[in-house]
């Protein structure tokens, strides 16, 4: 697609978004792209990764081929460190066991909040979302990972409804609200990697996918771009991580 | 009850939750009923609890029953719903959803029968972060009016739920969440096996179970499988809900179907696929032909079953058991 | 002792206090004589009784002639319904699961607060008890039964220090200081068995034991007695109470 | 720490508490050590939380060890302390107890040493209800400054501990008691099994244990037996620490004699009775002699258990298992 090899836009985010992690850390993943991204960096550079799974699962191992439709049943329990209760699981987050969150999102903005509950008026929405799960104590609680595909209707400069904090409106207001951790770390798409700017708290682009030129990437977002002074160009995936990927996933459930 | 505009926030006053408490009967008696017997444990406007989640050990089984009794005007809360809560504003029983997140399930995105629903205005979806819920139900397990949170601050999320009171802390004088316990009035939770008094063994993911139990006015327990006393009192560190937290038990084979339940079956997915492309097709209309068909249709439980199929029962079965496979 | 027939003054409290209970209800229990009275409740008239014990049991179930040591090792658990975390236990009370708390007391006072704490100087004492346990959390969360012996220097005008709440200073002083449930109901001892008066909430006695005098009640007690108008006389235990008694405790641990 | 007259009330800031866990190594590791090894984990002057409760389960292993190491001024916690609590007194490695109850045992009443070195005031107790405790550590663990509770309220227990903070309920205007989040610097915790790695199993009773170390910075466990990673995964749902949370394992075969470890042994009564006489005999020459032959004198933990004498052991083991007997 971008390359002459062909890789699947699922395929390159699971990729970039494993990079973001490393050894020892504990992450906390949901089901798709974040837990395939997760499982590929825990068997290609970080065998001391702990993936935690919402509905009560510590230190997950996924079997090739046997992907989990949710986090929440038996399967995502086969072989695992441990299995206790989805308020315990969650509450890792706030004790502050938990390194990285994983999550995608419907919307983003420029401060890295994500919107997955509705659009339009609360008590009678134009688009009824199905909600934060827990997105937002993710989000509250943990650096964030941020993996989405990257649309300009997705990509707003102020999202709808703020599900899962990021920066809030910039500079120390999630700080002020009392978030006194975590925060959107990185935001990873099929066009470009982004960081977060440390005085302002927005978004910025650290590095540009393989063939994606700046105006392509503005063109495809919804707010006015900021770039790294250092900007980069995101190393295309190798054919090590482009086969385990395929290997994890041969039919495709994520990644197609 | 702690009134606000127009709807309880279902935050009960000490000695309310007491007395509600004193007037059970909380003696070792055999409590086994039908599942119909079971509806008349649920009343019109109650505030449901809902055990499981996603499409894991979801008290399937008491939902269908509910719906054919014809209750009225529920709210239901679970921390995940899924399907289940299809059937609950399909079927004409639950105006309020209380919960973190409603999807159909994750291979299947977003539910066209929720959407149609809330969109509509008729169901009113009240949202809170995921732990929020397992934190108001284990408030209201502890028999605390709160519990504190580091969570929802500053989000929409928050914006939307004025019942949960933002505080700085005595001690450290950080900003922290208080979530109103949420005691429901009547709670229904499947599991693998209990005794006639309600002792209940749960394997495997518990999800937010056991301060359900603990913290709605009533039980109804469905169970794969009734034990003998003697076999809970074998092994009683394995017992996760005491008896004396529950009201009704009902014996429901495959009673979380077409979910799974842990170490028994699997979800059956063909049937799910089925489902999910009928009712997303036409959310009214494919939900009525749904309705009628598996919940109106059938007499009982076990002729529901038979309409999935023997065939999906078992290959369910197999997989759910195949867990326990070193 | 008191009567023609021997039986101790353990015995006797054991039996009175045995009395008190109903069936159906749940029972927190102390080791030694609270226990040994609610399982003769238990087998005599009270089958639905259920038995919890601080150390994470509920439904406990007693086989004469192995009484536990304590309510926190493992004999406690044999053949119990449920076997729980210890604050899981006593959130039960708090919950309000809980019908009636069993305890003794090193001293009592005229509103039923006992005291288990200290003699003295918080920070130096003249004699420093063991402590509340969970006897503060039974005595202000449920109605509670305090059996024990009757002596002077334990009967007192008002405790030298409030661990465990009855009536506090008498009239709506408890459940104005937050507590709004539970509260003293009974205290048995070897010379009579007492309630609490409704309006003040200062003990009274209900009724003497066999062969006590109202004057040898006050001349061993550190305070001024109100007597019930309808004062009664304990029925004295009968030989089916006694008979179990002895089958329960042969090697009279609890009951010498 | 927030400070009140003189000493710490052990209430961390949210930060601190998370800086505290950013500095351990979560990774999934070895981490087996020797006994000795193992105290080198807690410091002087920190702030000890210590498993099991009354007789059982206690981490005596671990205790007697830090006697041997000299460590000094702990302030230990734990939720009902028995003759672990003397040790630590008569040991000189422990100037203050953060408990609910400390005797020897409710056979033998209140405990001598106890008094003794309360009473001269060389040890100071901070008294707490047995419930408070458990919400303490539950606070702890889960990251927050406090629990609210219903109990302590009206009592000279409450009067005695100012760091409790008595509040009206902003949802139900009802008093309430928010007592402080308990994060122990470390904690001693014994289970029947682990990992290399730190997953326990906890047969039976549990007490405060699972809150307990999750509420700590730092958790020394020891077992009774290192079983295979593989093992644990094939029961996960019987896991109740996980590894993360814990930074030594110390492999030690009774290593709560001569109180009980479930499943596997019960208490010791010979010994504890020869030790109680000895002890409230004369709480402080007795102490010492006991201290010199049991505590000091061995060469390594199997040298004491020698001196329990194996006649004892095995005893303490047939009545152990014999819980499991149908």
């Amino acid at each position: 697609m971008l390359e002459k090899r062909n890789y699947t836009a699922a395929e390159l985010l699971t990729i970039l978004s494993a990079r973001q992690l490393s050894d020892g850390q504990v992450v906390f993943a949901g089901v798709g792209i974040p837990l395939l991204a997760a499982t590929l960096a825990q068997r290609l550079r970080c065998p001391g990764l702990t993936i935690l799974f919402e509905g009560g699962v510590i230190g997950a191992f996924i079997e090739p081929g046997k992907l989990p439709p949710s986090t929440n049943d038996q399967r995502c329990t086969k072989r695992a460190n441990m299995v206790l209760g989805s308020a315990e699981v969650l509450l890792l987050l706030q004790r502050g066991y938990v390194d990285v969150g994983f999550m995608s999102g419907a919307q983003v903005d420029q401060y890295g909040n994500l919107n997955s509950s509705f659009i339009g008026d609360p008590l009678r929405p134009k688009t009824r979302l199905p909600g934060t799960g827990g997105g937002n104590d993710i989000a509250s609680l943990a650096q964030m990972i941020v993996a989405m595909k990257h649309e300009k209707r997705r990509f707003v400069e102020q999202v709808d409804f703020i599900t899962s904090p990021g920066y809030l409106h910039g500079r120390d207001t999630r700080r002020k609200s009392g978030l006194l951790a975590g925060g959107t770390f990185r935001v990873v798409t099929d066009l470009a990697v982004f960081g977060f700017e440390d005085e302002k708290r927005r978004m910025q682009v650290i590095s540009l996918n393989p063939g994606v030129t700046r105006e392509r990437l503005q063109d495809n977002t919804g707010f006015a771009l900021d770039f790294a002074p250092h900007l980069g160009v995101t190393e295309p995936p190798t054919d090590q991580e482009l086969e385990l990927v395929r290997e994890l996933d041969p039919d495709r459930l994520y990644t197609a | 009850m702690v009134e606000t505009e127009g709807k309880s926030i279902d935050t009960h006053g000490y000695l309310e939750l007491r007395q509600e408490l004193l007037r059970r009967d909380r003696s070792l008696r055999d409590k086994v009923v039908s599942l119909e017997e079971a509806t008349s444990f649920v009343r019109d406007g109650d505030l449901v609890g809902i055990g499981g989640s996603t499409m894991s050990r979801t008290p399937m089984g008491m939902i269908w029953a509910l719906i054919r009794a014809g209750r009225k005007r529920l709210s239901c809360s679970r921390s995940i719903m899924s399907s289940d809560g299809d059937l609950l504003l399909a079927g004409g029983i639950c105006d309020r959803v209380v919960t973190s997140w409603f999807s159909q399930g994750i291979l299947w995105g977003v539910s066209k029968v929720m959407r149609h629903y809330v969109e509509t205005g008729n169901v009113r979806y009240d949202e809170w972060s995921h732990m929020a819920m397992g934190m108001r139900f284990r408030a209201g397990a502890m028999g605390v009016p709160f519990m504190p949170i580091r969570s929802m601050l500053g989000s929409d999320v928050q914006k939307q739920r004025p019942e949960a009171i933002e505080i700085d802390c005595p001690f450290t004088g950080e900003k922290l969440l208080l979530v109103p316990a949420l005691n429901p009035d009547v709670a229904l939770i499947h599991v693998q096996r209990c005794d006639a008094y309600g002792n209940a063994q749960i394997d495997g993911l518990q999800f937010m179970d056991i301060d359900l139990a603990m913290a709605a006015n009533k039980v109804i327990l469905t169970t794969e499988r009734i034990v003998s006393n003697d076999q809970i009192r074998r092994a009683p560190d394995q017992t996760k809900i005491p008896f004396f937290a529950v009201d009704a038990v009902v014996e429901l084979p495959f009673g979380c179907a077409p979910h799974e339940c842990y170490g028994v079956y699997e979800p059956m997915l063909r049937h799910m696929e089925y489902y999910v492309a009928l009712v997303n097709g036409d959310p009214v209309k494919g939900m009525q032909q749904y309705m009628d068909r598996f919940v109106h249709g059938p007499k009982s439980w076990s002729e529901f079953l038979a309409l999935l199929g023997i065939e999906e029962l078992l290959e369910a079965a197999r997989a759910g058991e195949s867990i326990y496979d070193a």
